[in-house]
């Protein structure tokens, strides 16, 4: 359910490109001028590493929490996440590779590959499943999209994208809605449709800020539709273009670095 | 209060039969009064068993009705008729006909267990009267290790120990030689003068219609002939 | 009628019984190798049933278990009993152990996660449990094929699942799972054995962990425990027994459920109820075979005798009495034949209960609803089975003898004796 | 020696003059009879149907698959489309044609997911035709239909799967599975329909999807298994011969329903067992019903047997007399039972015997899903065994009575009574 949402935390890429469109350019029937949004994005993204830190708060039926974290990226593919506080799960991190999940557990010192029975399991007790970590679904492969909506609202001009899934693609949602600030590109909020058109999850991104020498949006929360549960995610600092490469994101590097 | 201690009207029984049906007993009329030691003779098939059963209530007449101490028996159900057996008609019969899973005792005492008399003025009664028909001792032997003889006299105390009005004795002597027939007949005699119990015989043994208050002769179902005794009162 | 006058009808049935041994041995002898045949079917019938509710409960569930009202069908790991505060375990025990009939208590708590060793990694269920008290309950303890239930920093795991990640004892295993607050519990345990229950998922997706161990991992109270599991005397009468027990803890916590396992294992239950009908099926078909015979017999006795009844109709007997005389003869025949099959019955029942007698040779082994059966018939003693065969046996002579005696109590005395 | 006819005239003679008894003994026989043939056949039709049911949900009567994958339930152990094919040709051939299904499937296991959760899944991809026909999933949908020719996109699940997901009809569900490659691809598909089997363990997790789906979508060209449903499980055992026979060498394994499900197999067999014994227990009580009856005749007969004696039959002639009539009766109320037997059996074969009032619905039994309608089967060998047994029995149980007739001593029947 929270897959999009998980590409802007873990690949950093939010910070760059704003809305979900980690493009491919392959998109058939989707407008020329959104395409040209979306070619805009990816420009900025090749090749776009990032080093930053973020506090993540969980709040469940049963409990509330606080994570801060440190989050390296690489384009889509790699990314890096290694959790500082609370103490006793200090340490603990998670590395992406492709498809691939792995976690370190600092207490045993090991780290263990995300069986694919697990990875619809919560990632870290978020509402981020394991699943969405990997999920690079690409928006403009998997939906068309459409301006639904162009003006202002609420005394911003915005976009407002409907994007409805390809017949064949392998997604999960009826309906995604997003608006997209025009001044800078912003993502303000993204609302994800089940197959009825039940609103099954709605994503808010605030706190529009610069931050690295970007303007990204340093506050996302996502909330599930039915209940008074969130997971939130602040970005307290990033830096671009740190000049991380592939090398980085290794297994020795998930136990290892501190 | 009863004139009669057993009284017929026209009394016939026919037996259903291809192809023709058996006429057994063809308009009889007749009149017992009590204490009257009477004797119906005949031929085989004369009628005599069936005229007993009919006055007994073991059959119902085709035609005809029956009264035992002025009741009309002929009419009663099935329920009632075996009341009135159990409490005013003794049967013995010509071939003893004892329950063999009984001793002596409980066989002779059947009727008056089933009147519900209490065991120990049963067993009085039982004891009394073998001992004056000659039974001491046997109490507790099964039929089949008693003599014929003795075996009719058991039948014989089974019928008259519930002091009937009425005994039908169907050719009690049949089985029996003479000396056992005699006593036999003793007994009955006895019973009749004592008790002035109603004796009705059916027989063709001599030794029985000697003995007979009054005789009544049978000949294909109908009455023949009636001889009254002289010294019968 | 009067004592003396049903003592006669008794009497005079018992006699008339014993004139013909020959009949009576034969026809006796066939109600009794029914009451034998019923009873034997029944017994085994009952003792795969037991061996399945056995099988079905001593395994793992126990015969009554104890939950919050919340806890299922979610079975959420924050749903412990008492809420999030939990309750006193020691006393709850302590209150269930002093029911009459208990045999074993023994509390639980479930956690969902993963057993990673070197590059494998599975799912799997993690199961705090009383290693002093489980072996009351469930067979874990007496199955290990190698090692022996965790202690302190411990797990044991199915022998399947240790397959699956090539773990052996003394390895040892990451456990990795959701806390109760959220966070992510990770932790080395030393493998301190390995069991085999030969049930599915039990091998292949459990761990065990000492339950001190367990609520530290996954950060919750000693006083939280998702499950009391209860084991009883009398497998087949847990339902009394779970009654006292839900009494006796209601005043602990608020919110308790205590259910006995024809509750919590619905269709095991059918299965055992369907099973006990089939048995009534049973009897009532070989007893409604041997009606055929004793009815012939009884009415050839009766026809033999049909003088004798004559001469007591004769004599002032009414029918119903004399048609009593026969009815009390088939009882009384059931009597002997009871006593008789009792007599062959309760050995050879005895027997087969002391000697199973084994199948493995031709069904080999045999897992039935998700229980592993032994292989083998074995008969289970039981009150029941041989009183309803008694009472059928009993009911056999009375229906036979109806027959014969409605046509005693018809009979026409005249034509009777005069041979007609 | 007086002539056979004569005695047999005899027989009849003391069976008409004693109808109420040769009816009685022969009413015992014949439900005797009927109710081993109504028991036997109903206890075959439900073997019958537990194994129907049971391997048209598995791997049919008779299932090929590439050696190891029994084991491993994986895509990497699968059959290649020349395998597949030969398969194929094994299963047509005679003896193994006439009214036999085969079907091909590619079968594997992932998760099924929608907005509203996942759940694990057993995913088949199946031929439409063939697999409507073998499985029977789709014979009446809770909802929607089976899949078709001609289906791409779709797939036909359980109504557990749908609660649990939060799908109906139409509704799009992705399915992920590590494919061929060994990579994870996820696949969408939409609901045409659902089915209820009553079993949760299925209900919930297995989907069928389009065979030429699967195939592309988990980068196979053959199959996983290529599965026979056979009109009787009694042909399994030829057939799975037949095939291991023509495939011998062929690197194709044959396996037949016992193997590929065994708890199936045990619960038969021990359900079987228990028939034994009751159907010996039904005998024995039969036999003695005979034995008393037959006797009876005898005791009751003494004096006429005893003239017979006296009219200068020998006594082996007067029980052969005994005896036949022992076999007439056994005939006349064999025939009747088996007519009886018979008829019973047509009521039920035509209705069933519907224990749906006194059984919760849904009720599943070692894995299958317990048919509240009891068919019965008839198993040639099974009717001929009882008919068999039964005159046996008949015939065994007029030899004592018989025995007896031919020693009795003519004065002393004469005399009795």
């Amino acid at each position: 359910m929270k897959k999009a949402a998980i590409r802007f935390i873990l690949s950093g890429t939010l910070l760059a490109t704003g809305p979900v469109l980690a493009a491919a350019p392959t998109a058939a029937q989707t407008p020329s001028e959104i395409l040209e949004i979306i070619d805009d994005v990816d420009r900025m993204m090749q090749g776009a590493s990032s080093a930053g830190s973020m506090r993540m708060e969980i709040d469940t039926e049963h409990w509330s929490r606080s994570l801060e974290m440190q989050v390296w990226s690489l384009g889509t593919d790699y990314s890096l996440i290694r959790v500082q506080s609370p103490a006793r799960e200090a340490g603990t991190a998670t590395l992406k590779v492709e498809n691939e999940v792995w976690n370190y557990l600092p207490r045993a010192d090991r780290t263990i590959k995300i069986p694919p029975s697990m990875m619809l399991g919560s990632w870290m007790g978020s509402h981020v499943t394991n699943d969405d970590l990997v999920k690079e679904s690409r928006l403009v492969e998997d939906y068309d999209i459409v301006i639904s909506y162009e003006g202002d609202r609420d005394g911003e001009d915005v976009w407002e994208f409907t994007m409805t899934p390809r017949p064949e693609a392998p997604v999960i949602w009826g309906r995604i809605e997003q608006r997209i600030r025009k001044r800078d590109r912003m993502p303000l909020w993204a609302r994800y449709y089940d197959d009825d058109g039940t609103l099954a999850r709605t994503m808010t991104f605030s706190d529009i800020r610069t931050m690295g020498g970007r303007t990204v949006p340093t506050r996302i929360a996502i909330e599930p539709a039915d209940g008074e549960e969130r997971t939130v995610i602040t970005y307290v600092e990033i830096e671009f273009d740190v000049g991380l490469d592939e090398d980085f994101f290794s297994l020795r590097n998930l136990r290892a670095r501190q | 209060m009863n004139e009669h201690a057993v009284r017929t009207e026209d009394l016939w029984k026919i037996y259903p039969q291809e192809p023709h049906p058996v006429e057994a007993v063809r308009g009889v009329d007749l009149v017992v009064a009590p204490g009257e030691f009477v004797v119906m003779a005949g031929p085989s098939g004369s009628g005599k068993t069936t005229v007993l059963n009919l006055l007994g209530g073991l059959t119902r007449p085709s035609r005809g009705k029956v009264w035992i101490e002025g009741r009309e028996i002929s009419a009663l159900p099935d329920k009632a008729l075996a009341k009135v057996r159990l409490s005013r008609i003794g049967f013995v019969f010509q071939s003893y006909n004892l329950l063999p899973v009984l001793t002596a005792l409980e066989n002779a005492e059947f009727t008056l267990l089933l009147q519900g008399m209490p065991v120990a003025e049963r067993r009085r009664r039982v004891r009394r009267l073998f001992r004056e028909i000659g039974l001491e001792g046997l109490e507790d032997r099964r039929p089949p290790r008693l003599s014929g003889g003795e075996q009719q006299r058991v039948a014989v105390a089974r019928a008259v120990l519930g002091e009937p009005a009425l005994v039908l004795a169907d050719e009690p002597t049949a089985n029996l030689d003479s000396a056992t027939a005699d006593a036999l007949l003793d007994v009955m005699a006895q019973l009749n003068r004592d008790n002035g119990t109603t004796f009705v015989f059916s027989t063709h043994d001599p030794r029985v219609m000697e003995r007979a208050s009054r005789l009544i002769r049978l000949v294909d179902g109908r009455v023949a002939e009636e001889i009254v005794s002289s010294d019968a009162g | 009628m009067n004592r003396g006058t049903r003592d006669i009808w008794w009497r005079m049935a018992w006699r008339n019984l014993w004139r013909n041994r020959r009949r009576t041995f034969l026809t006796a002898s066939a109600l009794s190798f029914g009451f034998v045949a019923a009873s034997l079917m029944m017994g085994l019938m009952n003792g795969m049933m037991e061996e399945m509710v056995s099988n079905g409960t001593e395994v793992v569930t126990g015969q009554i278990q104890i939950h919050a009202q919340a806890y299922r069908p979610e079975r959420s790991i924050h749903d412990t009993m008492g809420g999030r505060e939990g309750l006193d375990v020691g006393a709850l025990v302590a209150v269930a152990e002093a029911q009459e009939g208990v045999t074993g208590v023994a509390p639980r708590l479930y956690g969902g996660g993963l057993v990673s060793s070197g590059d494998e990694t599975v799912g799997a269920v993690l199961m705090g449990v009383d290693p002093e008290r489980e072996p009351r309950v469930s067979r874990f303890a007496s199955v290990f094929v190698e090692g022996r239930m965790p202690g302190p920093d411990e797990v044991a795991v199915g022998a399947a699942l240790a397959d699956k990640i090539g773990i052996a004892v003394g390895d040892e295993a990451v456990l990795v799972a959701p806390a109760a607050d959220g966070s992510t519990a990770n932790g080395l345990f030393t493998v301190s054995g390995i069991y085999r229950l030969d049930l599915g998922g039990f091998d292949d997706s459990y761990a065990l962990l000492e339950m001190g161990t367990l609520q530290d991992f996954l950060v919750m109270d000693r006083g939280r425990i998702h499950e009391v599991a209860i084991s009883v005397d009398r497998v087949r009468a847990a339902d009394p027994v779970a009654e006292r027990v839900a009494v006796a803890v209601a005043g602990l916590s608020p919110g308790l459920v205590t259910e006995p396992w024809s509750v919590f294992l619905g269709q095991l239950y059918f299965v055992v109820s369907l099973a006990s009908a089939m048995n009534s099926v049973v009897a009532f078909m070989i007893f409604g075979m041997a009606i055929f015979g004793v009815a012939n017999t009884m009415l050839l006795a009766t026809f033999e005798r049909r003088r004798e009844f004559a001469v007591a109709r004769a004599l002032g007997t009414s029918g119903v009495a004399l048609g009593r005389i026969v009815v009390y003869e088939g009882l009384l025949l059931g009597v002997v034949a009871l006593a008789a099959g009792a007599a062959l019955a309760f050995p050879l029942l005895a027997h087969v209960h002391a000697n199973p007698i084994d199948l493995s040779a031709f069904v080999g082994t045999y897992s039935f609803m998700g229980s592993a059966i032994r292989p083998q018939l074995t008969v289970e003693y039981s009150f029941q089975e041989p009183l309803v065969s008694a009472v059928a046996l009993l009911g056999t002579g009375v229906v036979s003898a109806l027959l014969p005696a409605w046509r005693v109590a018809r009979l026409p005395p005249a034509d009777v004796l005069a041979d007609r | 020696m007086i002539r056979f006819p004569t005695l047999v005239w005899l027989a009849l003679r003391n069976l008409g003059r004693e109808l109420r008894r040769s009816t009685l003994t022969a009413a015992a026989m014949t439900v005797g009879l009927a109710l081993l043939i109504l028991s036997r056949t109903l206890a075959d039709g439900a073997h019958e149907d537990w194994i129907d049911s049971g391997v048209r949900l598995a791997s049919g009567h008779v299932s090929f698959n590439a050696p190891g994958y029994r084991d491993s339930e994986s895509l990497d152990d699968r059959l290649d489309a020349g395998q597949v094919e030969a398969s194929l040709g094994a299963a047509a051939r005679p003896p193994l044609t006439g009214p036999s299904i085969t079907t091909v499937r590619v079968e594997t296991r992932g998760l099924a997911s929608s907005a509203d959760g996942a759940l694990p899944a057993l995913i088949v991809g199946v031929d439409p035709a063939s697999e409507l026909a073998f499985s029977r999933l789709g014979a009446e949908p809770a909802t929607g239909r089976y899949l078709q020719e001609g289906d791409r996109l779709h797939a036909f699940i359980g109504a557990g799967m749908a609660t649990r997901l939060g799908l109906r009809t139409g509704s799009r569900m992705v399915l992920t599975a590590q494919v061929a490659s060994g990579d994870i691809a996820g696949q969408l598909v939409r609901v045409v329909g659902t089915y209820r089997t009553g079993l949760d363990e299925l209900d919930e997790a297995l989907v069928h999807v389009p065979l030429s789906v699967a195939r592309s979508w988990l980068g196979v060209e053959g199959a996983t298994s290529v599965s026979m449903v056979l009109p009787h499980s009694a042909l399994t055992d030829p057939v799975l011969a037949d095939a291991r026979a023509t495939l011998e060498g062929s690197g194709i394994e044959v396996a037949g329903w016992p193997e590929t499900a065994r708890e199936l197999y045990s619960a038969v067999k021990i359900d079987d067992a228990g028939d034994w014994v009751f159907h010996l227990i039904l005998f024995a009580i039969v036999t003695l019903a005979i034995l008393n009856a037959v006797f009876m005749s005898v005791l009751h007969r003494k004096r006429e047997l005893g003239l017979l004696r006296s009219l200068g039959l020998s006594g082996a002639e007067t029980g052969l007399v005994v005896f036949v009539e022992g076999v007439l009766l056994t005939v006349a109320s064999g025939l009747l039972g088996v007519a009886l037997g018979f008829a019973l059996v047509w009521v039920f074969f035509r209705n069933g015997l519907d224990l749906t009032d006194i059984m919760p619905a849904d009720i599943t039994f070692g894995g299958i899903v317990f048919n509240p309608v009891m068919h019965p089967s008839i198993e040639l060998t099974h009717l001929v065994q009882s008919v068999v047994l039964t005159t046996v029995i008949g015939l065994s149980a007029s030899l004592y009575p018989a025995w007896h007739a031919a020693r009795l001593d003519p004065a002393e029947s004469v005399k009795v009574e």
